[in-house]
């Protein structure tokens, strides 16, 4: 499968996106976030009315390739340098006191899909990066001295500079 | 025979092999090694492993200075591409039949008592299947690797150098349908080979698809500079299938941080294989009748007394007993160097000449 | 690693040779390894097997044989044992979807035995093996479905031809319905007492044969009435899972055909034709049907088929076709294209079943035979390259349909029920392989 | 003890360093810090966003958000929104204070927040009533409050630096820059309060080098703040409320 084809594929599904709540009918919903569903408004073959359920898509959500930018970037960023020492071991998010607040916001796991450069994945958190307090709890629990705290601040810049390419597909 | 002039014999010729010979040696006292194959250095020079972790000391390093002195000292007789075949008599005065594989000749003598050193062998990727290990270009095992770096030459099949290695974890190891046990340092040794590619070639991406970590102990530190000093990525999860796409290698697994599974072109990929008892473990249990146990391993009398075989006059060390890495080897070589000639010291004082 | 000369570096001064053997070793081990994954282990399935043989002696079940009047041929199954395949006389259990979504599908296979000059048996007394049922809302149970395939399985025996089973569904179902009715013996009395009900007796076939397995043993017959040359015609494969997933040690493998790593049938027929056959990294993926979700999520079903089969297919392969050999999977990879096609995506691939491609290879006539005007995905490019005359093959086609229309009887391919006596004087047992043991 | 109020009306700052000249100053490190900070924030590659926010509100006109128009949403809409956002988020301290795993810390900001706050403003309105700082009768009510924000102001940056302090774990984490600014704030608000009150007292010598500390802490101040965490922190604090604003002026409409 060559590049381009993938590209063309990609561009397609953008086109046909459509907003407000999608799929409603789809059993289960729940496992499905909107950014995989294309509900077309107006879809029409040889007379054939298919547009909504009928012309209905579910994108597959299997992470196809690691894109190191924004990593890149969030480690020359203030504070960001050490974000390549997380370990994963989750100490932040256990004593994150937004975390309990707040399940979409998991320092953790956005070190994490950021690292590895999961771009499917940061589109559908980046947002959540800005619920951070700043409260510093992780940097004072983490073991291997990511500093957290900083890393997030590193991050919510790094998104914005990157929104262009993170906005929801 | 004088009890004075009954050696010690040692079977394998590895670093647990190796370190009891000398130690035994520098006793004063004779020894005999048996070596099945024929070179001395066992699995560290037969698999020509590059460097050794944790501190990437070069193996003729390590190695060279036993395998020298065994081969100088006047103590040691070396046998190599000899094999025990036949052991009986009593403990002090084991009566051995051992064979020249190659010329066909038999010698036979009275040794004291016997180390068993027998080692490892590398776990066969393909008996897992799904790696696609023997089948698939570019897919090959960490011992090959060691080969390449020593060749200071990490290609693939086109010649070209990877731009994006895997190294996948536990292959033949901690599973049901293969060996269920750890090999304890294949997670240490692919870090460190890890490390050395990016030495070498420091634009490759070096990714770790891992179980669990278990770099024991001071190897610790290996791990924590490969993330930190040199970037390599870590992904928790496992691989069930690599295709090759007829360009490069597709890997289908799951990362089980991100809970999803990822469908990801890569270079070149490396499987951790596992340690497994070899023939040679089996061969020597059966002439000395020594136990083994579930997995095939040596079965010590108590499990944390290596080299205490249960048999009076047998003494066990190294990767034969249970995984384990050179450095531990080397120490067990040692101990039932000690063990052994605290034997012989006993016996000639219970036997007045 | 692999080295050019076939050879893998195992150390410095070690080389191992990747002979024939290593290959029979790689796909021995394969198989044990697959086989453990599958229902139940291999041991459990070659207990079943013993099981049957003495229920047979203490006379609790009447065992239908495939002895030598069914002209059986001998194929290497994942379990390592031969599997005979009846190739005469055969009881045709067909498949619900197929008749209805894909009529090309069973028409093709009747022309393709009829052009052969095999006799079969067309029944209409069959019912359907209800796994629709089972599999879509789950009110079914072992016993009902029990009861279902031994009710159709003793039609055939007292039609005294050996049930060949078009659907894999029903082919997966019957295999763990036997594997049930044999090893527990509660099922087996109260499934006993259901059929005294209707005067049936219980009756279990020596083997379970799928359509595809007999395709397989009589591809080079097949191949010997080829018309049209397929040379330069690049075959995908996709093995439908109920045939190959469910129970899988009972399904037929060959060491020569993709190197044992993967079901034999089909890709074999291909391969026989002289197609080009083409590997992808997506081969063991489902079609996307899985019943529950082609009855209740359409949505999933039709994406799946399209973004997980379809689109890597086509950008892996550029295949000209996609030959599977079951109901659900023709029916969801062609008709999942509709809406994908619709949205502008590009991607896409006619799909048609075994014996439609191997029915064009020998002339069959693509519309009133294949029937291939009710698939969605453009068939055109194919049958061109295939040197089909497309077009005045649907000017046949066209006036024959007026023709019908004017009263004449459509051309049927099919045998009427007949009860058939014993014959001797059949060929002897052969093997179709080089059976390995 | 009796305040002579004479002691206000003989400004004896001005053999320090005259009050014009130190507003001045103040206006000229106040443009400085803006710039910097503008010029930091860019260099990340992203907005200004305090600009942007200004933008939203002014506009009136149809913007385009995420490929999808927003009708017209008048300046008072916007304005009325952002006031509230800004009470919510800002002065309520819904973000920066509401997760804060101890009160005291919330406590902490909030004190530093209000009185950083009412400082400027207080000290605001005593330059635009009189840029000279000759006596009239607002003159020390005004000077007074200050003096209490100041305190504030000292009090909470007091309790951050002490909350840093007390804990082992977090003293050992902490930023430089957090340190630096924190004890910055604290100094200029202590330093403060500690000029005027030995003035009421007229101590002038004490009054002499606490005003030196205090005028020498607000020039580091804003010569520090666009280099420290504030400009992160003014700017998502705009960010955000940008966000609140285009989301909330489009659910609006």
């Amino acid at each position: 499968m060559t590049g381009k084809e993938q590209e063309k594929g990609k561009k397609k599904d953008k086109e046909i996106q459509t907003e407000g709540e999608k799929g409603k009918f789809i059993i289960e919903r729940r496992y499905v976030d909107d950014s995989r569903i294309i509900e077309p408004e107006k879809l029409e073959l040889g007379g054939v009315d298919m547009s909504g359920r009928w012309g209905t898509l579910v994108l597959p959500r299997t992470l196809e390739d690691f894109d190191t930018e924004i990593y890149e970037d969030v480690k020359d960023l203030p504070r960001g340098g050490n974000i390549g020492k997380c370990w994963q071991c989750g100490n932040c998010t256990a004593v994150c006191p937004v975390a309990h607040e707040h399940p979409e916001f998991n320092p953790r796991y956005l070190i994490h899909i950021v690292k590895m450069g999961y771009t499917s994945e940061i589109k559908r958190h980046h947002k959540a990066v800005y619920l951070c307090s700043g409260c510093g709890l992780c940097s004072a629990a983490c073991p291997k001295g990511v500093d957290p705290q900083g890393v997030m601040i590193a991050m919510s810049i790094a998104f914005k500079a990157h929104e262009g390419e993170l906005k929801e597909l | 025979m004088k009890e004075q002039g009954r050696p010690v014999l040692v079977i394998g010729g590895g670093p647990a092999g190796l370190q009891a010979a000398k130690d035994i040696a520098e006793f004063g006292e004779q020894v005999v090694l048996v070596e099945r194959r024929k070179e001395l250095g066992g699995a560290p020079i037969r698999w020509s492993y590059h460097t050794l972790a944790p501190d990437f000391r070069p193996t003729e390093e390590v190695m060279g200075p036993l395998v020298e002195f065994c081969e100088k000292n006047d103590n040691v007789t070396v046998m190599k591409g000899c094999v025990v075949e036949e052991c009986n008599g009593r403990p002090g005065e084991f009566r051995v039949r051992i064979k020249d594989e190659s010329a066909k000749e038999f010698t036979e003598m009275v040794v004291s008592s016997i180390i068993v050193a027998t080692g490892f062998e590398h776990f066969d990727a393909r008996v897992d299947p799904r790696y696609g290990y023997g089948r698939l270009p570019n897919v090959i095992g960490i011992n090959e690797l060691e080969v390449m770096l020593k060749q200071r030459r990490v290609v693939g099949h086109d010649g070209r150098p990877p731009k994006r290695v895997a190294f996948i974890f536990c292959v033949g190891s901690r599973d049901r349908s293969t060996n269920p046990w750890c090999c304890t340092v294949c997670c240490g040794v692919s870090i460190k080979q890890g490390i050395e590619i990016k030495q070498l070639l420091p634009d490759t991406q070096v990714y770790m698809i891992y179980m669990d970590i278990r770099t024991m102990g001071l190897w610790e530190k290996m791990y924590w500079d490969s993330m930190e000093k040199y970037g390599i990525n870590f992904i928790r999860g496992r691989v069930g299938e690599v295709y090759f796409t007829g360009e490069r290698l597709l890997v289908k697994g799951e990362d089980t941080l991100v809970r999803g599974p990822f469908e990801v072109l890569f270079d070149m990929v490396v499987l951790a294989v596992g340690i497994e008892p070899g023939p040679g473990t089996k061969q020597a249990a059966n002439v000395l009748k020594l136990s083994l146990n579930e997995y095939g391993f040596l079965a010590p009398r108590l499990p944390n007394v290596h080299f205490d075989s249960g048999k009076e006059g047998i003494f066990l060390a190294g990767a034969c007993v249970a995984p384990m890495s050179v450095e531990e080897a080397l120490s067990e070589g040692s101990a039932a160097a000690m063990q052994a000639v605290k034997f012989r010291r006993n016996i000639v004082k219970k036997v007045p000449v | 690693m692999l080295e050019k000369d076939g050879t893998v570096q195992l150390g410095n001064d070690e080389k191992l040779e990747l002979t024939k053997d290593d290959a029979k070793l790689l796909e021995i081990l394969s198989s044990q390894r697959r086989a453990k994954l599958a229902f139940g282990t291999t041991e459990d399935y070659l207990k079943m097997l013993e099981r049957m043989k003495e229920l047979e002696k203490k006379g609790e079940i009447i065992v239908h044989h495939v002895t030598e009047e069914y002209d059986p041929v001998g194929v290497r199954t994942l379990s390592g044992r031969v599997k005979r395949i009846p190739t005469r006389e055969t009881w045709q259990h067909k498949s619900c979807g197929q008749c209805g979504h894909i009529p090309g599908y069973i028409s093709a296979f009747y022309w393709i035995m009829s052009e052969l000059g095999i006799p079969y048996v067309d029944d209409t007394n069959q019912t359907s093996c209800t796994a629709w049922n089972y599999y879509g809302s789950g009110t079914s149970n072992p016993v009902a479905l029990s009861a279902v395939f031994l009710r159709n399985m003793h039609v055939a025996y007292e039609k005294n031809a050996y049930p060949l089973i078009h659907c894999g569904t029903s082919y997966g179902d019957y295999k763990e319905c036997r594997y049930l009715v044999i090893m527990n013996r509660d099922i087996r009395e109260r499934v006993r007492a259901i059929l005294k009900k209707v005067g049936r007796e219980l009756v279990v076939p020596e083997e379970l044969v799928h359509y595809s397995e007999w395709l397989h043993v009589m591809r080079h017959e097949v191949a010997a009435r080829r018309k049209h040359d397929v040379s330069n015609v690049k075959v995908a494969v996709h093995a439908a899972c109920h045939t190959y997933k469910l129970m899988a040690e009972d399904y037929t493998y060959d060491e020569n055909i993709l190197g044992g790593r993967k079901p034999a049938p089909t890709s074999s027929v291909a391969l026989a034709l002289g197609a080009q056959l083409l590997d992808y990294s997506n081969w063991y993926d489902c079609c996307g049907f899985g019943f529950r979700h082609i009855l209740t999520e359409r949505e999933i079903s039709r994406s799946f088929a399209y973004f997980r089969k379809i689109r890597p297919i086509v950008r892996e392969t550029h295949a000209d076709v996609l030959i599977t050999h079951d109901t659900g999977c023709v029916t969801t990879l062609d008709k999942s294209q509709v809406v994908p096609l619709a949205q502008g995506y590009k991607e896409t691939i006619p799909v048609i079943s075994d014996s439609q491609f191997a029915a064009l290879a020998m002339g069959a006539h693509p519309f009133i035979v294949c029937q291939l005007q009710w698939h969605i995905a453009d068939w055109k490019p194919l049958l061109a390259k295939m040197g089909i005359d497309w077009k005045a093959a649907y000017e046949e086609y066209r006036s024959y349909l007026d023709k019908v229309k004017g009263g004449m009887k459509p051309a049927f391919i099919r045998s009427p029920p007949r009860r058939l006596e014993p014959r001797g004087g059949a060929k002897a047992f052969r093997v179709d392989e080089p059976v390995m043991t | 003890m009796s305040v002579p109020l004479s002691a206000y009306y003989q400004t004896p700052t001005a053999n320090i360093l005259p009050h014009e000249y130190l507003e001045i100053l103040v206006l000229f490190l106040l443009v400085f810090a803006v710039l910097a900070s503008y010029f930091r924030i860019r260099s990340w590659g992203v907005p200004f966003t305090p600009l942007s926010v200004l933008s939203t509100v002014m506009t009136s006109r149809d913007r385009e958000r995420e490929g999808e128009a927003i009708d017209d949403v008048g300046l008072v809409t916007r304005a009325k929104v952002a006031t509230r956002s800004t009470i919510h988020d800002i002065f309520l301290l819904r973000r920066a204070g509401a997760w804060c795993e101890e009160r005291i810390h919330t406590i902490g900001r909030g004190l530093v927040l209000w009185g950083f706050v009412l400082l400027s403003l207080v000290t605001l309105m005593g330059f635009l009533i009189d840029p000279a700082g000759t006596p009239n009768s607002l003159f020390l009510p005004l000077r007074l409050s200050g003096d209490i924000f100041q305190g504030i102001l000292a009090m909470g940056a007091c309790i951050l630096l002490l909350r840093r302090l007390s804990r082992q774990n977090l003293r050992i984490s902490t930023d430089i820059n957090t340190w630096a600014l924190q004890s910055v704030l604290f100094v200029m608000g202590v330093s403060g309060v500690i000029a005027d009150f030995s003035l009421l007292m007229n101590l002038v010598l004490q009054f002499q080098v606490a005003y030196l500390v205090n005028v020498a802490s607000i020039i580091i101040f804003f010569i520090y703040a666009p280099f420290s965490e504030l400009t992160f922190l003014i700017w998502k604090g705009s960010l955000l409320m940008q966000e609140t604003l285009s989301t909330n002026s489009a659910g609006g409409k």
